[in-house]
């Protein structure tokens, strides 16, 4: 280990740790966050929903938008896997269905940062995984 | 320096910033009464522990009560001494006390002179409201100090006296809570720990927790069977303190009258310790010059200084702490010791007496000195040379038991041949005299010419330790002094360091000598009446027309009829000692 | 560096070790690893959840899943399920006893929602064996503000003006203490911090240390640099293995990095920290009995003043300040003494860390804003009493607090509001009583602790202690009068007027505390000889309800002492003479048939 | 306090020098010493605390002195299986002094004392600050919780065969 030597190399360190709890920090604070959850069942894995799920964690970083993004399990639309649900603050949950890379860049460019809403939403008597 | 004005018990008083309540309080003649606090002002020994917590007095805006003894006065204070809050502590904390303390005041050894006793007179205390489990202790009976530790009521001053005072350190708080205690290591006797005896402990004790072997009982037998020639022999120390159990005023002699007291006791001779004292610069002087003139003469196997060694408490002392210097004191015997074995040889057979008929007792300020009759070098066939020793305090209690009015009796002398002594032998009870007695004779023995001032004011004092340089016609002998063990383990530390300057010290192990010692009528803390008996001492010695040792004309009968000469070897035999590495080595008790 | 997408969490503080919460961090990292969820899951150790009543407990991030009363073998399920699948194990979802139902994850906990974590903000969410992630949650960042941008006074107003006050139990200003230690100049001075939790049922600063080890030795840093002290010594009790062993670590990461030790952050300013060990005497938790047990003395209190700003250890200047005072320093430093002090009540600012344990469904350890009410803390953070039963009193500041009763559900909780009921704070100890349980009995326990906990320096609290302990038995033996109570009053009031520390000053609270707000209770025992909670062995009998017993013989076969005969299918008797009323009959009876008189 | 006799063997003497020497014999390390000294031995009897006083130059009557103060120290060896019953607040309101009774009744030893076969020892400790496991009992290391009255048979039971 190297010792630290001045408040900005300590301040540098920080910022290049941070990453590993950042996602502890932020889950203790939910409130307005976005939160997004990737169906992750079986079905889901096997249509692509952990590469959607990465693609979403890096690119919401790089466009520095303040999100949660965990897994869930099967949503229970195994027609439409991929599954992705999104919940903007102070909104109603809002699931999106047959997500691809391009649909992902589409949820977060113009469904998270304008709120316009997009094809592929699943109808609205979904139920979240806490209800289930 | 700063002032502060205070309000004690609506009294106006100013006192130096950093002063107590306690003694502000004294300032106005208000004594808040205490049983832990001790200041020994001429000893540099206040001790505040704050634990009794009979001191305690209400400050106005304080929440709770404060300890007199520790609280410092601050600008405006106002202050209640015997406030009803105040009194109803007070008492309460004195009914705890004593509910855990035996209530056998009429048959105690300090019963009449006991603080616990005083304090409950003086609150009121007739019912003790509560009754629960009492800390009980095995007894300690060691050859000197009795401890009954259900008398204890952890002032801790004891511990002070033996860790602080003189570096003993065998007595240590030891558990905790109701179960704590004072106590040596391993709640074992005295007599398996490293006690010197002193008796500085007992000094100060405010209950019989610390208290004499008494040996009255004994005494009373030995001077009522008429098979025993009863002699007695007195320590210097106990004429100027034995008046104060009397009433009479500190510094008072009574040397004439203790003579007469201890004849009417029934001893068959009264003669003095102060005999035995010249004795003993004879020959530790002697030794001295001889050491002395070695040194000079390069001989490299000498030691110097050489060191004192009448004082049975720190013979103890050196024994376990500086076995690596057993040869650096002198091997004279102490005074009371000397005198026991030419009682029971010379003048027994003057007297035409076999030595198992003779009782030899002395009375002495020391409780160390009942320890050292018992030392088994001291004995011819197992018979002592000194029977037992009494402490004044328990001279005190015989006379007043006789029936003896004290105050009334003439004044007597001493009976020959063993009562005759100089002033030189006088000064041996207080610190710094038996140096001065040394010196006086060694100088003239050394120089042949006769000292023209004999007092050495140099060497007088209350210093701690003290040190003077004397000019033997050339010849500068450095002489040191301490009282006290832990002004002592100072010095000796210098020797062991071969760093010391010194060509003889004296040593004491009791504050101010043999008259603070720990058979002596109790101080209760004040440290002026030791200086007060310390001048009643030097003026016996300024009264007498002997001063020096080698002029006594019964110590020169003494050599030419039977010793023949200082260091002869019959005197080596009968005056001199050798000591014993003493270090307690990882004992285990049975 | 592997981006994990789920973090879980398993609670590595005392509590959950001790149930075999290591082997399950071991399960579940072996089983992550067979998974090949190396890069995607992280799984971590961290310091107490605060949730010990269902320990071990794991909580998984970013969904805040908390699963309780985890057994290493659930590791499986919970990696299969959870990390691979998304799924929650349901079956280990903490079941709400009020509510009825399964909570999904911790924000939507009673016990969490009215918390306020500010000390103990790192536990639980840091791996407190890896300064890097205590780097990453802007460690050591407070010590680098005021070591390079501020000034000795400027930390110590800083302090000052945010209103903390000392956790430990005085509640005496902490930014204050400083001052004073930094206005004694002397060649050496030290700051000591206090971990020698000795309050039974309080272990928030054996948390602080098992779980954010750094935290203290960065506020130990600022403090040294505030009042110009170049060492630190952590007086920790040697009963806390880990905490020791977590402390050790940091110790030796922090000097590694050079954030303790000579020249820190190239500031000029040189300080380190050394670890001493208490021995079991809950006395060393008042300062200067501290500081003679470093010395290696016994640690028996001395009158104040001197103060140990004055001469304190080896009579140098000495700051001695809690665990849990310390956790806040660096918070207040990064987030100001504004923010700090908009927390809690008007003299007492910021939260208070409470181990609430006792007759309550949510045995843990919490942190709460000031003012906060008794009632919240009990019902609402607590989940109420266990198995239904009424509450009766609430004990607060650990042996030397008092017993508060329903009448004070609403009182808010702070330094002042606590001594003016008869309690106090303390070091945050919260002991919830029910029905069953009896005050004489309650304030006789705590006087037992007292009594062998004095040092027995000064009188009062050497013999008065056992004296009202000893009291407190003949009550609760049935053979005290009225006039009794009346001296047990008066010592108890002598003893806290006299005592030399804290310890007797505020040890008759328990008895006080209940004699005011269970005078009942007390008259019962003393007048009519009877023990109205059924507690005092010798005021309550066992009998055999006749109409009730089916002679099942249960009973007689679990009495240790045979005192119960009876012929199956006949009706039982309990010989009252050799009754040990060790309770067995009741606990076995499924009829009912055995009651306490 | 009783005390168990102890031969130190020089090997034991040894040892302690090395640990006194550790802290440079200050006499200001004692306690530290004695931690030490207890880890080493297992109990610290009069002969390993004068051999620590002769280390440090201090009075052996200080050393028994701190050594009886603290109730982490102790001069009487534990068993082979040391039993610690939490008797903290949390504890005991959760039913502690019944399991202690137990222990008490089935072991017939008082607190602080060890079976005749040396095998186990009981004493009380103040919160292992376990209190949601309340009432928590020690065998060793290994942590017991919600222990009842009948719990304790079997915990003793887990220990019945080993030796």
């Amino acid at each position: 280990m190297t010792k630290i030597k001045s408040l900005a190399d300590l301040k540098k360190m920080k910022s290049e740790l941070q990453s590993q709890v950042a996602l502890r920090e932020k889950s203790e604070t939910p409130e307005g966050r976005v939160l997004i959850r990737v169906g992750m069942g079986t079905s889901g894995i096997a249509s692509g929903a952990k590469q959607i799920m990465e693609f979403l964690i890096d690119e919401l970083e790089k466009r520095n938008i303040d999100a949660i993004v965990s897994q869930t399990g099967d949503m229970g639309y195994s027609y439409a896997e991929p599954t992705v649900e999104v919940t903007l603050p102070k909104q109603e949950p809002i699931v999106f269905g047959d997500v691809d890379q391009k649909k992902a860049d589409d949820i977060i460019e113009k469904y998270i940062k304008n709120g316009e809403l997009l094809d592929g939403i699943i109808p609205a008597n979904y139920e979240t995984i806490d209800k289930k | 320096m700063e002032l502060i004005k205070l309000t004690i018990d609506n009294r106006t008083v100013e006192v130096e910033k950093g002063t107590t309540i306690f003694i502000a309080a004294k300032q106005l003649d208000i004594t808040i009464p205490t049983l832990c606090y001790m200041n020994l002002k001429d000893l540099n020994i206040e001790h505040k522990p704050g634990g009794c917590r009979i001191c305690v007095v209400e400050v106005e805006g304080r929440r709770n009560l404060a300890p007199a003894c520790a609280t410092e006065c601050s600008e405006g204070m106002v202050v209640k001494t015997h406030s009803v809050r105040v009194l109803n502590a007070r008492r309460t904390v004195l009914e705890l006390i004593i509910s855990d303390h035996p209530f056998d005041c009429l048959i105690c050894a300090k019963s009449g002179n006991c603080d616990l006793q005083d304090m409950a007179v003086k609150l009121g205390v007739r019912d003790i409201p509560f009754k629960g489990e009492k800390s009980t202790y095995k007894p300690d009976f060691s050859p000197a100090i009795i401890r009954d530790m259900d008398k204890c009521i952890m002032c801790r001053r004891c511990e002070t006296m033996c860790n602080d005072f003189q570096t003993v350190g065998v007595l240590s708080g030891i558990h905790r809570g109701f179960e704590a205690v004072v106590a040596p290591a391993f709640e074992r006797d005295l007599d398996h720990s490293e006690c010197t005896y002193c008796g500085q402990c007992v000094a100060v004790c405010p209950t019989a927790a610390l208290t004499e072997i008494d040996h009255t009982n004994q005494l009373i037998n030995d001077l009522s069977d008429s098979s025993k020639t009863v002699v007695v022999q007195t320590a210097p120390a106990v004429r100027a303190a034995l008046g104060e159990e009397f009433g009479m005023e500190p510094g008072t002699l009574v040397t004439g009258k203790m003579v007469a007291a201890l004849r009417q006791l029934g001893f068959n001779f009264v003669f003095d310790t102060d005999f035995a004292a010249d004795l003993t610069i004879m020959e530790e002087g002697t030794e001295l010059l001889d050491r002395l003139s070695r040194h000079l003469n390069g001989d490299k196997e000498v030691r110097l200084p050489i060191l004192t060694s009448c004082c049975p408490g720190w013979v103890s002392f050196f024994e376990y702490h500086y076995p690596d210097l057993l040869d650096v004191p002198s091997t004279a015997r102490s005074p009371q010791q000397m005198f026991g074995a030419i009682a029971k040889t010379y003048f027994a057979e003057k007297q035409k007496l076999n030595r198992k008929d003779m009782i030899v007792v002395s009375i002495m300020p020391c409780v160390a000195k009942k320890y050292e009759c018992t030392r088994e070098e001291f004995a011819t066939d197992g018979n002592p040379d000194v029977d037992y020793s009494i402490s004044t305090r328990e001279l005190a209690k015989l006379i007043k038991s006789a029936n003896i009015d004290f105050k009334a009796l003439p004044d007597e002398d001493f009976d020959k041949p063993l009562g005759e002594s100089t002033g030189a032998a006088v000064i041996f009870g207080t610190t710094g005299g038996v140096i001065e007695a040394a010196t006086r004779t060694a100088y003239e023995l050394h120089t042949g010419e006769e000292l023209e001032k004999v007092d050495f004011e140099a060497l007088r004092g209350f210093e701690g330790i003290r040190s003077a340089t004397v000019n033997f016609k050339g010849l500068d002998v450095n002489i040191g002094i301490a009282h006290g063990l832990g002004n002592a383990r100072k010095l000796l530390d210098d020797v062991r360091a071969g760093k010391s300057e010194y060509h003889a010290i004296e040593i004491m192990a009791c504050p101010g000598g043999c008259i603070g010692g720990g058979g002596q009528p109790l101080h209760h803390g004040d440290t002026s009446i030791l200086k007060a008996r310390a001048k009643a001492i030097y003026a016996e010695d300024e009264g007498k027309t002997l001063r020096k040792s080698h002029l006594n004309p019964d110590i020169i009968k003494l050599y030419d009829e039977f010793l023949g000469k200082p260091g002869s070897e019959l005197a080596h035999k009968l005056l001199h000692t050798h000591y014993f590495e003493k270090k307690i080595k990882h004992i285990s008790m049975d | 560096m592997a981006k994990y997408k789920m973090h879980m969490l398993v609670c590595g503080g005392t509590g959950c070790h001790a149930s075999e919460g290591q082997m399950l961090f071991e399960n579940l990292k072996k089983e992550v690893q067979d998974n090949n969820l190396e890069n995607d899951v992280q799984v971590i150790a961290t310091g107490c959840f605060g949730f010990c009543e269902k320990g071990p407990i794991v909580k998984v991030i970013p969904d805040n899943t908390f699963y309780v009363s985890v057994e290493p073998k659930d590791a499986k399920e919970i990696v299969a399920e959870h990390a691979l699948k998304g799924r929650a194990v349901k079956r280990l979802l903490y079941f709400d006893p009020v509510r009825k139902e399964q909570i999904p994850d911790s924000k939507h906990m009673g016990f969490y929602k009215k918390q306020l974590r500010i000390a103990l903000r790192n536990c639980g969410m840091i791996d407190p064996e890896n300064i890097n992630e205590y780097l990453a949650a802007d460690g050591y960042e407070a010590m680098g503000k005021v070591l390079l941008e501020m000034t000795p006074e400027e930390a110590i107003k800083e302090v000052m003006d945010s209103g903390l006050r000392g956790r430990g139990g005085g509640g005496f200003p902490t930014g204050l203490k400083w001052q004073i230690a930094s206005k004694n100049h002397a060649d050496q001075k030290y700051v000591v911090c206090n971990a020698d939790e000795g309050d039974p049922g309080a272990f928030m600063d054996r948390s602080i240390l098992e779980g954010d080890p750094h935290t203290v030795l960065e506020a130990m840093v600022i403090n040294g640099y505030a009042i110009g002290a170049t060492k630190g010594l952590i007086y920790i009790r040697a009963e806390y293995p880990l905490a020791i062993h977590r402390l050790k670590i940091a110790i030796d990461q922090a000097r590694e990095y050079g954030l303790l030790g000579t020249d820190i952050l190239g500031s000029g300013f040189d300080f380190d920290v050394e670890i001493r060990y208490g021995a079991g005497a809950f006395v060393c938790g008042e300062e200067t009995a501290l500081i003679h047990s470093m010395e290696g003395e016994r640690g028996e209190p001395t009158f104040k003043p001197p103060f140990p700003a004055q001469s304190g250890y080896l009579g140098k200047p000495t700051n001695v300040n809690n665990v849990e005072t310390y956790a806040n320093i660096p918070v207040i430093i990064t987030k100001g003494a504004k923010w700090f002090s908009s927390i809690g009540t008007e003299k007492s600012k910021g939260t208070k860390v409470f181990a609430l344990a006792g007759k309550i469904n949510n045995v843990g350890l919490i942190e709460v804003p000031m003012g906060i009410t008794l009632r919240e803390v009990i019902f609402e953070i607590g989940g109420g009493i266990q198995g239904g039963k009424k509450f009766k009193a609430v004990q607060t500041g650990g042996p030397s607090g008092g017993c508060l009763t329903e009448k004070h559900l609403d009182t808010p909780i702070d330094f002042d509001n606590l001594l003016s009921v008869g309690s106090m704070m303390g070091s945050g100890g919260m002991i919830v009583m029910d029905e069953d349980d009896c005050m004489v009995a309650v304030a006789k326990f705590y006087l037992e602790f007292t009594v062998e906990e004095s040092c027995g320096k000064c009188s009062p609290c050497r013999i008065g202690n056992k004296r009202l302990h000893e009291q407190l038995d003949i009550i609760s033996k049935g053979n005290a009068t009225e006039k009794d109570l009346d001296n047990l009053r008066n010592l108890s009031n002598v003893i806290k007027d006299t005592s030399l520390c804290g310890l007797g000053q505020t040890s008759p609270n328990p008895v006080l505390s209940t004699m005011d707000n269970f005078w009942d209770e007390y008259l019962a025992h003393v007048n009519e000889k009877r023990c109205p909670s059924g507690v005092c062995k010798d005021l309550i009998r066992y009998e055999v309800i006749a109409e009730n017993c089916v002679g099942c013989t249960a009973c007689a076969r679990n009495c240790p002492v045979n005192c119960i005969s009876g012929e199956r299918k006949q009706l039982h008797v309990i010989d009252q003479a050799l009754c040990i009323k060790c309770n067995a009959c009741l606990e076995k009876c499924k009829f009912n048939a055995i009651a306490v008189i | 306090m009783t005390s168990v006799k102890l031969k130190l063997k020089d090997s034991d003497v040894q040892k302690l020098k090395e640990i006194a020497l550790s802290f440079n014999n200050e006499a200001g390390e004692l306690i530290n010493v004695l931690h030490k000294a207890q880890e080493h031995f297992g109990y610290l009897p009069a002969e390993i605390q004068e051999v620590v006083a002769e280390e440090l130059n201090i009075p052996v009557a200080k050393v028994y002195g701190v050594v009886t103060f603290y109730s982490f120290f102790t001069m009487l060896p534990r068993g082979r299986y040391p039993i610690s019953i939490c008797t903290g607040t949390a504890c005991y309101v959760r039913g502690a002094e019944k399991v202690l009774d137990e222990f008490k009744r089935i072991l017939k030893v008082p607190v602080g004392e060890t079976t005749a076969d040396g095998k186990f020892s009981i004493t009380c400790l103040r919160c292992v600050g376990a209190c949601g496991l309340a009432p928590v009992v020690m065998v060793g290391d290994k942590t017991y919780g919600r222990v009842t009255t009948d719990g304790v048979k079997e915990i003793l039971k887990e220990y019945e065969n080993e030796e």
